[in-house]
């Protein structure tokens, strides 16, 4: 299983700090985009993504156990 | 020494040897808002030797919520942002060469002023002049402080030309529709943090200290309770048109830039987003009611009442700002809504 | 809803309902040095109803570096800190009842002052008025947000009355010769740091949304990259006399206090602190030292020279401040320095 | 083995950000006397110490693996 963090407005829109799922053996990519329709995420294409604390690219593979964290960039300043 | 900054050289990690280093130092700070300001502030006092702001907003009410430079009477005169913040800086510390620069942080504007400044800090609100930031910055081998904050949420990000990685290799892409404080709202706690994070950094390159600059990007949400620091060694993007090898610095370019024209004769600014893609309206729509914009539309373009202006909004990102001829102005109100 | 606070209100975990809270609600500042005149800031713009801020010292140079509401004109004045305060505070934002109190926060003015408050920020430099907060706190029920601050290190923590652990429970005496801003230095990203943290948690109380108030204790360094929050729920002490079942407040207690006593016709003041305790001289002599203060010294007392002052310090913590009949002034220059 | 963190001015003290020793058995207190003897440290009696990010009292006992951390209070403001 991985635990799956969302941050910022993701969190809103998601209904939760993090989801347990199983992404074992998935990219980022693919990650993003299932969970895009599932929950009508917004903008996933740029939100940054970490595993296990480290900043992760959309071609990365996902092993088991690891934790995935979606951190939206945002603008305002 | 002077006594001013004697609490300063007490601490071990600056010294007098760093006070005179901050002393000898000259920053950029492009947006004169929340964290324009308050980040002025800090440097401000702190005897940094010249600091140089942009920004191409007056005051308004809205402001003085978090914006810390400001006061009623600098709304009721309707200042220009850079001027009051001037002012103040100038009261604060009178040994500071401040330079204020009423305008549009443009290409062209940053890469004239690029000769001889040691350090950019981000305060703007959008990711289009963060991009020209990121390029000028590897351009011209300075380095800049990534920070911004929306709600409780924020975030900090070190960039040093030749040692880690740029904006462009953790975006890619310009993010459409970014969350601005415009959308999303904004505490001012939120704004102290990514200060607190961005001048810490600062203060740490000003007196050379390369070791200590924080390499892990920062981000937290004061009201959940939360953060986090992430490593960033594998964010470096070998293809990266702004730090890679093959670079073009492309928003250098102006291709690549949001175009702003006037309509003849319509009393109307037209808005043409560097990053065209699909604007998803019905959210945009469905966002902006809840936060008591009056927002008409149908499937190809949305309408929205801003105070005095209107702006129309088309599926490609595309905009109108009816009610205005000042170019940027009316790029400021449209960056508001879409970051 | 006013215009000037829509950025806030559009903040889902504050809203209208929440503005107007924070409108009705009456904040106690102790302190208007760097965090008190941060907090202060922060929550004049937020719009809290009613601001009550108390402080002994006046503006001088040194303060500059790090305390925001304060200019170069206040230190030419030689205004009092909270009056110098109330000034700026006024000026953004005029809505909000600002009230200065010139003096020291001592158990008889907290406990006068504590009727209508819904909060008290902790700003001050010492931990003998901290644990009269402490005790106010927990006799009078009102919620208290810890927070401090040397070097580049800080921390915070929330303390509300019959449900979090008290400041006596974690701490079960004052410290002696805590490191201050006098000893250890201080730069300002620190300070914003901590008030990032305690103005947080304060909307969070004066919106009353109790589940969010953050139950950990927080400390950080930004000059290390280091941030920790602890969980605290093994630390409520049950034997604790400010919160425990048989409480007796000691620190409201006279018996309990620094005793300062004008020495007749000699023009110094003696300070007789309430943690009677050994104080290392040898160790005292040598970080004061460092510091580049003058000092001299024999096995029984260390005598350094501070500005117009002269403070004897003998080994039960014991001191004679010559070159004043101020006692407030006196208490100040001895807290500077032993915490 | 033991991993015992010292923040702010401990940290100088000891010269480093984090030790590891063997704690395993001794109460906070026992530890602390015996940090404060060989390094000379400063007013142990106040430090908070906290086992695996959570406060503890003097008189807890320190098991094989804890994280032990020594942060002191200050009062600058």
């Amino acid at each position: 299983m991985n635990k799956v963090l969302f941050f910022a407005h993701l969190r809103d829109v998601v209904g939760a700090e993090f989801l347990s799922l199983d992404a074992a053996g998935k990219t980022v990519a693919q990650l993003k985009s299932e969970l895009c329709e599932k929950y009508d995420l917004p903008r996933m294409e740029t939100v940054m993504t970490a595993i296990n604390e480290e900043f992760s690219s959309n071609d990365e593979v996902i092993h088991e156990g690891d934790e995935v964290a979606f951190i939206p960039p945002v603008s305002g300043g | 020494m002077n006594e001013r900054y004697s609490r300063q050289v007490l601490f071990p990690g600056i010294g007098k040897e760093g006070q005179e280093k901050i002393r000898g130092k000259h920053v950029l700070i492009i947006g004169a808002g929340a964290l324009g300001s308050g980040s002025a502030e800090v440097l401000t006092r702190a005897g940094v030797g010249r600091i140089t702001i942009v920004d191409r907003d007056y005051v308004e009410e809205s402001n003085l919520q978090r914006q810390q430079l400001y006061t009623e009477e600098d709304v009721l005169g309707k200042l220009p942002k850079a001027a009051a913040a001037e002012k103040r800086l100038r009261a604060i510390n009178s040994d500071v060469e401040i330079r204020a620069i009423i305008g549009d942080a443009t290409p062209e504007l940053l890469e004239e002023l690029a000769a001889g400044i040691d350090l950019m800090m981000d305060a703007t609100d959008n990711f289009e002049t963060r991009m020209v930031m990121n390029d000028v910055s590897q351009k011209y081998k300075i380095p800049w402080i990534y920070g911004a904050c929306v709600g409780s949420y924020g975030m900090s990000f070190s960039i040093i030309p030749g040692k880690t990685p740029c904006l462009n290799c953790l975006l890619r892409t310009i993010p459409l529709q970014g969350m601005t404080c415009d959308t999303g709202g904004i505490i001012s706690p939120a704004v102290q943090m990514v200060i607190a994070h961005q001048t810490a950094e600062a203060l740490k390159m000003l007196v050379e200290d390369w070791e200590s600059v924080r390499t892990t990007f920062v981000s937290f949400d004061l009201w959940r309770n939360q953060y986090t620091s992430l490593k960033m060694s594998k964010a470096k993007f070998a293809g990266c048109l702004s730090c890679g090898e093959e670079r073009t610095y492309p928003y250098l370019d102006h291709e690549n830039r949001t175009k702003t024209t006037v309509l003849c004769g319509r009393d109307t600014v037209q808005i043409r987003p560097s990053n065209q893609g699909e604007v998803s309206l019905e959210k945009l729509a469905g966002q902006l009611g809840s936060l008591g914009y009056q927002v008409k539309g149908n499937p190809y373009l949305l309408s929205v009442e801003m105070g005095p202006e209107r702006m129309v909004i088309f599926q490609d990102g595309r905009a109108l700002i009816h009610g205005t001829k000042d170019l940027t102005h009316a790029k400021s109100i449209y960056q508001r809504i879409l970051g």
